[in-house]
């Protein structure tokens, strides 16, 4: 789900903690690794200084506090820093580190008094450390590629273009795919196609058993839909979460792979870089990326590359990519109680997505006024979007002239509609079930009680002496049915 | 100071995010008091602490300090995306912006060095190349025989002044288009502050090492007039506590009212005060009220090491996290001295004209500021009134540690028991404290 | 299916599908199936107002009915006004 | 408010520096301007003047050039302020009365007036403490023809801030009785010296006043108020009226009616910083803040009254928040506190007397407070456009670095210093010829009160 950007003047508290950060599909990746993972992570300084960035700012201020000190960190005095009572347990305490617990930072540790230390992971702290002084040897941050002074390198504004062009290509292509009529759109290179089908955005609908698909003929999946309405950072990583689970089920070595991708979001915007000298052991990755639109190549087998925007801001951490001019960009919707939309752009893009959900009217140059209606809503549902995707959506990219209105940002009554367009949709729940009509009250309560001891009860009825139960348990339950009966009938 | 919140176990409540924090540090590179910082003389003795005890006094040079300070910086902008720095450098009587550097200046973009992240290259690269050019400029005036003004103390005022205008120009609601909008709407205090979340959190951090609390600059020439003009030279040094606590010149009212805008605007004004107590027993005391009544941080050195700790320890916590969930270290006690208009000299009681609050060492006929005329009769009285004056000592009051710290805290440890040395020390510090003794202008 | 049994400790097992919803839905799908005749019957068993058990190769015709039944229900703005 | 009416005793205090006077000021020149122009015509006859006019676009549609030059009248009203240091009186009691009649319903504020006043006046009573630290405050409402004392004369700002926030309380209701109203006030003043500064604040929302029956009248009480000296403020919401102005003439107050919120804001807020005291002295106002003289007592008594005083005053040292030791004024054990200089007694909360020797003891950053009155910042002069070209100006502004627009970029043509607003952006102190921009200029002379360059 699209966060509403912390840059939200007036975020509603309640759809906040819903929503999950731009990196949630990187947190999950870390959550499930090992500590050898990190250990090779960690020989990246830039990899320390992004995961230190991660963590939230209570943890993150912790360590730095202990960074320099040659001691572990002991429970003791983690709650001085934070005023804890001295009697809080452990596990609280443990709670508040547990981010840096789980990036494997800190390894709490009982020593020999019982006490709890959290010394921390040796590489980390040496990374980190050099990192702030600069005297790492790893390469993490980029080489600078070694070109003569007056050769023509493009600008920052025509990196941004590039890279934006070449992922909204990608976008277009998902969005036109669903839309069917659409506009012309390049068809992004097989590399991409095939990750977009592995990751299951996009599927070859005549081939249902997902075992030959033509990778020409596919179509956008529900789950690609709900991608499509997120922020740009989420989406970024989520692809490149994909990427990387991809190279894993090929049980190539990711480790580098992820650690390249945090040296990118620490490189400079608008300076080149050496491919091989920066990432001697990623470079066919360095080659995918480039189809995404994350680095700009001069010519295809050059050693020279620069990173786009995408790259650079991948690891702008929790203020995203939301500032700035690209920030003002997505700020374009206007919806009024009655309805109706007015989006003051001219990106294709953001048009197409628009038009999933919205009855567009009238198209001038730079503004397009369009209507949530039923109809429109109700397919966009089919295809699988949520109304929460499409409220979160609506709020993000809300002009800056909502919010002179007094909050909440979206009026209630549309919120409420969508809604109801939703559970409309849903009105029938179906489950399948094995029904059990009983003639006799004790055999009966003694079989709802064990069905639901086996969590097998779906509903019991006592008044018609009816029981639902799971399908897959019914063997069970017929089993201890058929005991109980020669029980009862035995006259026990 | 505020009185510490309830013991906080709820980590649920700790914040998820802060805005964005800019640092303005104003670096004192006084050059004379660097050069008695890079000698200092051996440690005062600590029995009470043999681990402190051996440690030895470190000198710290400026370029030395200026790595470590480069260290914490770094620390500062890695410690969040869209954390910025500023440094004003505070030299003798003058300040200058260090970093970042005027937009004009930029050169070519540098290299980038593939093991040093880039921001943190552009900060690192421009703090040296201002301070070189702060030295030659030094250089330039020490040539130029202008001794004069080398001899002034450090542009505190100046640099302080500089900050907050910085700071008033990057806050979006203290910009003129905001005081256009309608007043009842900004004025009304319940009305929910309408701040973005993302608007930065703003404070100073005032790095000194200047001893004796000579942090102030010439006074403004208005203030000097008056006061020199009206100087009939009887001064009497009777009750004034002349050089305790080091001596502050007219800055003292610009030091003052760059406190008042800090407050105003939120922004606490951080002090770390470089001289240790072998050097200069008195706390820049000015320094530390400023700390104090915007709720910054103050801190000593002692003179032994252990200073990247203490910085990174002390003052990389942001506002936003400091009194919750973060403890605040605990603080010494603040002596709340007042500098007479007369003779600039630094008391503890003083004579106040009723009319403007013009503070004066001495009973006088007629006030400087505002010739009101004040009774000649109770001149005498006044005197006695003033006189007995003992200085009082500043009490052993620091409190303990809340809970016992071993190894790792025991630089706060440390710290507190050095806060008790120099209370100690502080009662026969008059002697001392005229090492700082300003140069007078004239 | 049945367990054959016909004192009073008998047991009937019938599979199918178990449908919960609003009871305004369930009128329809009530009248639905009593448009509808003998093999054609979705229902087994009317169980309470807001369960029904159905027989599962229906499951998605009913849903598409009762879609198309709450259609007709809806008030749509004519798009030109 | 009027320029004409300077009495000889009085300094017009329109001249005053006030943190608040940023250049905000809507329609604030209206009655000045108004009498000056068509000196024929009443104020009603001429055009209604809507706020909104005021604010023209310029030919790009946009509102900057509106801004500045509303910015500029803020200059301009500044460059009026006298540099030199004035005398000041700056221990001040000052009763705000406040009419809480039906008519504060009126709805010409919006929402309403009492809605509008209620919020000004909580900014007020912080911005009045910022200000004037050792000044205290008293509130009284005048409704049903009673008058009440809502807060007693304190120092408390969070205090009155609390009570304010209580509408249930404050229910408009009835009609206002002026001279009730300024009876209680003087009676509530009786008790203080003379010799601070009294001042009352009267906002007066309805046209009349509705006064008891009896052998006191108003006129009465106006020559009490001037035998007390106490200096009477009116701001009417409404309109002029005789009994107000005449009552505002004679105490040495100021009479002003508003003509929109802004306005009305602008003339509470001329009211925050100290008054001026008369240089004449027909008034001593010398002061005496309790036992703050004990032995001078005696001089004060005997037949002539000195102008001014000179107090002794401690500073303390403030203890931190260690263990706990006994205090000398509630003999409570307490954490914290502050050392008396002279006997090292403890005490709780400054300023106050110490309860040992007697001592006033009062924190010095509360004196401080009210220094940049007397050293008042030089006004910034515009920087012509033949300056920029011809000497080799600083680039940049010094006090908050941003660069300047660059000289050559700027058009000759419309190079004419108007309205206070520098055509190249730079504004120079006129005492160490630094240049600063707009921004700073404004923060440096409300907020700041001393120059980046004078400072050094």
């Amino acid at each position: 789900m699209v966060q509403p950007s912390f840059s939200h003047p007036r975020s509603d508290p309640s759809s906040s903690s819903t929503s999950t950060s731009p990196t949630a599909a990187l947190d999950t990746f870390l959550d499930n690794q090992h500590q050898s993972y990190f250990e090779e992570l960690y020989k990246s300084e830039a990899v320390c200084l992004c995961i230190l960035r991660s963590l939230p700012p209570v943890c993150r201020h912790i360590i730095l506090h202990n960074l320099w000190s040659h001691q572990p960190l002991r429970t003791i005095d983690i709650k001085s820093l934070l005023q804890m009572d001295i009697q809080v347990s452990l596990q609280d305490v443990d709670e508040v580190m547990r981010p840096a617990i789980n990036r494997k930072i800190l390894h709490p540790l009982l020593n020999k008094k019982s006490k709890m230390i959290y010394p921390s992971n040796d590489a980390f702290k040496k990374g980190l450390r050099n990192a702030l002084t600069g005297l790492g040897t790893s390469n993490s941050f980029g080489v600078p590629f070694d070109r003569e002074d007056d050769a023509d390198i493009p600008d920052q504004q025509a990196l941004e273009t590039y890279g934006e062009d070449a992922f909204e290509g990608i976008l277009k292509y998902m969005v036109s795919s669903g839309l069917g009529v659409g506009f012309p759109v390049a068809r992004p290179q097989m590399e991409v196609l095939e990750l977009l089908l592995i990751s299951g955005l996009m599927v070859d609908p005549s081939d249902p058993s997902g075992q030959n698909p033509n990778l020409n003929r596919m179509t956008i999946t529900s789950k690609g839909f709900q991608f499509l309405l997120e922020d740009r950072q989420t989406q970024l990583w989520e692809i490149l979460m994909y990427y990387l689970t991809a190279k894993e089920a090929n049980s190539e070595r990711s480790a580098v792979v992820l650690s390249m991708f945090f040296s990118l979001g620490c490189m400079q915007l608008g300076q080149d870089y050496s491919a091989s000298r920066s990432f001697p052991g990623a470079l066919s990755a360095l080659n995918d990326l480039a189809q995404y639109g994350f680095i700009y190549r001069p010519a295809p087998e050059s050693d020279q590359f620069f990173p786009t925007h995408l790259a650079t801001a991948l690891c702008s951490g929790d203020a995203a990519a939301t500032r700035g001019q690209d920030a003002d960009e997505k700020r374009f919707l206007i919806l009024e109680t009655n309805y109706k939309i007015y989006a003051y752009t001219s990106n294709e893009l953001e048009i197409a997505i628009l038009n999933l959900f919205v009855d567009i009217r009238i198209r001038y140059p730079n503004l397009v006024v369009g209507k949530l209606d039923r109809k429109n809503v109700k397919s966009a549902m089919e295809k699988g979007i949520s109304a929460n995707q499409i409220i979160s959506y609506l709020s993000s990219h809300a002009h800056p002239q909502m919010y002179n209105s007094p909050p909440p940002l979206l009026h209630p009554t549309i919120v409420d509609q969508l809604h109801l367009w939703d559970r409309e949709r849903n009105r029938l729940k179906t489950e399948d079930t094995v029904m059990l009509e009983f003639f006799s009250k004790e055999l009966f309560e003694d079989t709802e009680k064990e069905a639901k001891a086996n969590a097998a009860l779906q509903l019991s009825i006592p008044n018609q002496k009816f029981l639902f139960i799971e399908p897959q348990t019914k063997a069970a339950i017929t089993e201890f049915v058929k005991e109980r009966q020669t029980q009862l009938r035995s006259g026990f | 100071m505020a009185p510490p919140p309830p013991p906080v176990t709820d980590y649920k409540s700790y914040p998820k995010t802060t805005p964005p924090s800019v640092l303005l540090v104003i670096l004192d590179i006084h050059p004379l008091s660097w050069s008695l910082l890079s000698s200092p003389p051996p440690a005062i003795p600590y029995p009470e602490h043999p681990a402190i005890d051996k440690a030895q006094a470190t000198p710290m040079t400026l370029p030395d300090f200026v790595t470590l300070l480069m260290v914490f910086l770094n620390a500062h902008l890695a410690s969040r995306w869209g954390n910025e720095v500023v440094i004003y450098g505070a030299s003798a009587g003058r300040a200058k912006l260090l970093y970042p550097p005027p937009p004009n200046a930029v050169a070519g973009p540098s290299k980038p060095r593939p093991n040093t992240y880039h921001p943190f290259q552009l900060l690192d690269s421009r703090i040296e190349e201002g301070l070189k050019e702060m030295a030659a400029e030094e250089q330039d005036r020490l040539e130029h025989g202008d001794m004069k003004t080398l001899n002034q103390p450090p542009a505190m005022v100046s640099a302080l002044t500089k900050a907050l205008c910085f700071i008033n120009r990057i806050l979006p609601n203290n910009s003129n288009s905001a005081a256009l909008v309608d007043p009842a709407a900004t004025q009304d205090p319940s009305a929910p502050a309408s701040n973005a979340p993302d608007k930065p959190e703003t404070r100073i951090l005032v790095i000194n090492s200047t001893p004796g609390a000579n942090v102030s600059t010439a006074t403004s020439s208005n203030e000097q007039s008056n006061a020199e003009v009206n100087e009939n030279g009887t001064s009497t040094n009777g009750n004034s506590q002349n050089g305790k606590g080091g001596q502050m010149r007219g800055g003292y009212v610009g030091l003052m009212n760059c406190v008042f805008a800090a407050q105003k605007a939120k922004v606490p004004i951080d002090v770390l005060s470089l001289p240790p107590p072998s050097i200069d027993a008195s706390p820049p005391i000015f320094l530390q009220q400023a700390a104090h009544l915007t709720e910054g941080i103050y801190w000593q050195w002692n003179g032994r090491g252990g200073l990247l700790q203490y910085l990174h320890a002390l003052y990389l916590p942001p506002p936003s996290l400091r009194h919750h969930p973060f403890a605040v270290p605990p603080q010494d006690a603040v002596g709340f001295r007042a500098v007479c208009f007369c003779h600039h000299k630094t008391l503890d009681i003083g004579f106040v004209c009723s009319v403007c609050l013009s503070i004066f060492c001495e009973p006088r006929p007629v006030c400087l500021m505002c010739k009101t005329r004040f009774p000649i009769k109770s001149i005498p009285t006044l005197k006695t009134l003033a006189t007995y004056i003992e200085h009082i000592p500043i009490p052993d009051t620091v409190p303990p540690p809340p809970i016992p710290k071993g190894a790792k805290t025991h630089q706060q440890n440390e710290n507190n028991k050095r806060e008790r040395a120099k209370g100690a020390t502080n009662g026969d510090a008059s002697g001392t404290g005229g090492r700082g003794e300003p140069i007078e202008i004239d | 299916m049945s367990s054959g049994y016909e004192d009073a400790y008998r047991v009937k097992l019938t599979s199918g599908v178990l449908v919960t919803c609003d009871s305004a839905a369930k009128q329809i799908l009530l009248h639905l199936d009593s448009m509808r005749d003998g093999p054609y019957k979705f229902m087994i068993r009317d169980v309470d107002d807001t369960h029904m058990m159905i027989k599962r190769e229906y499951v998605e015709e009913i849903k598409e009915l009762l879609q198309d039944e709450l259609e007709k229900n809806t008030y749509v703005q004519d798009p030109n006004l | 408010m009027s320029a004409d009416l300077v009495d000889d005793d009085f300094i017009d205090d329109d001249d005053i520096p006030g943190p608040s006077t940023r250049g905000k000021k809507g329609g604030a020149s209206g009655s000045k301007s108004g009498k000056g122009k068509d000196a024929g015509r009443h104020a009603w006859e001429g055009e209604f003047k809507k706020s909104w006019d005021i604010v023209q676009e310029d030919e790009k549609g946009s509102l900057e050039s509106a801004v500045e030059s509303l910015l500029a009248r803020g200059r301009r009203k500044r460059a009026l302020m006298a540099d030199t240091p004035l005398r000041r009186s700056i221990i001040r009691h000052m009763f705000i009365i406040l009419d809480l009649s039906e008519s504060m319903m009126d709805k010409d504020f919006r929402p309403t007036r009492f809605e509008v006043i209620l919020g000004y006046l909580r900014s007020y009573v912080v911005e009045w403490f910022d200000q004037n630290p050792l000044g205290q405050i008293g509130i009284i409402i005048m409704r049903d023809r009673l008058s009440e004392v809502l807060v007693p004369m304190g120092g408390n700002p969070q205090e009155i801030l609390s009570v304010l926030s209580d509408k249930r309380r404050l229910e408009p209701s009835g009609e206002p009785s002026l001279q009730n109203g300024l009876v209680m006030a003087k009676g509530g003043m009786s008790h203080l010296p003379t010799t601070s500064s009294l001042e009352t604040l009267i906002i007066f929302s309805s046209i009349s006043t509705a006064d008891p029956d009896g052998p006191v009248t108003i006129h009465n009480v106006l020559e009490e108020l001037v035998t007390n000296k106490i200096r009477t403020t009116i701001l009417s919401l409404a309109g002029e009226i005789k009994i107000c102005r005449q009552i505002t003439e004679r105490t040495g107050g100021k009479f002003g009616v508003s003509l929109d919120q802004d306005h009305f804001k602008d003339l509470m807020w001329e009211t925050i910083p100290p008054p001026a005291t008369t240089i004449q002295s027909h008034t001593p106002i010398t002061m005496g803040v309790k036992n703050a003289l004990s032995s001078a007592n005696g001089l004060q008594k005997g037949g002539k009254t000195p102008v001014g005083d000179l107090m002794v005053m401690g500073f303390p040292i403030q203890l931190p928040l260690g263990g706990e030791t006994l205090c000398s004024c509630h003999g409570l054990l307490k954490k914290g506190g502050y050392l008396c200089p002279r006997c090292s007694s403890k005490l709780c909360d400054v300023p106050t007397d110490c309860e040992v020797c007697g001592l006033m003891v009062v924190s010095s950053p509360h004196l401080a407070r009210s220094f940049w009155f007397l050293f008042p910042v030089a006004n910034y002069g515009v920087l012509p456009i033949e300056d920029v070209m011809n000497s080799s100006t600083s680039e940049t502004c010094f006090g908050c670095d941003v660069e300047f627009p660059d000289a050559s970029t700027i058009d000759e043509g419309v190079a004419q210093v108007e309205d206070g607003v520098s055509p190249t952006g730079r504004y120079r102190c006129a005492k160490c010829s630094n240049d600063f921009c707009a921004d700073c200029d404004l923060y440096i002379h409300d907020t700041l009160h001393t120059c980046p360059g004078c400072a050094q």
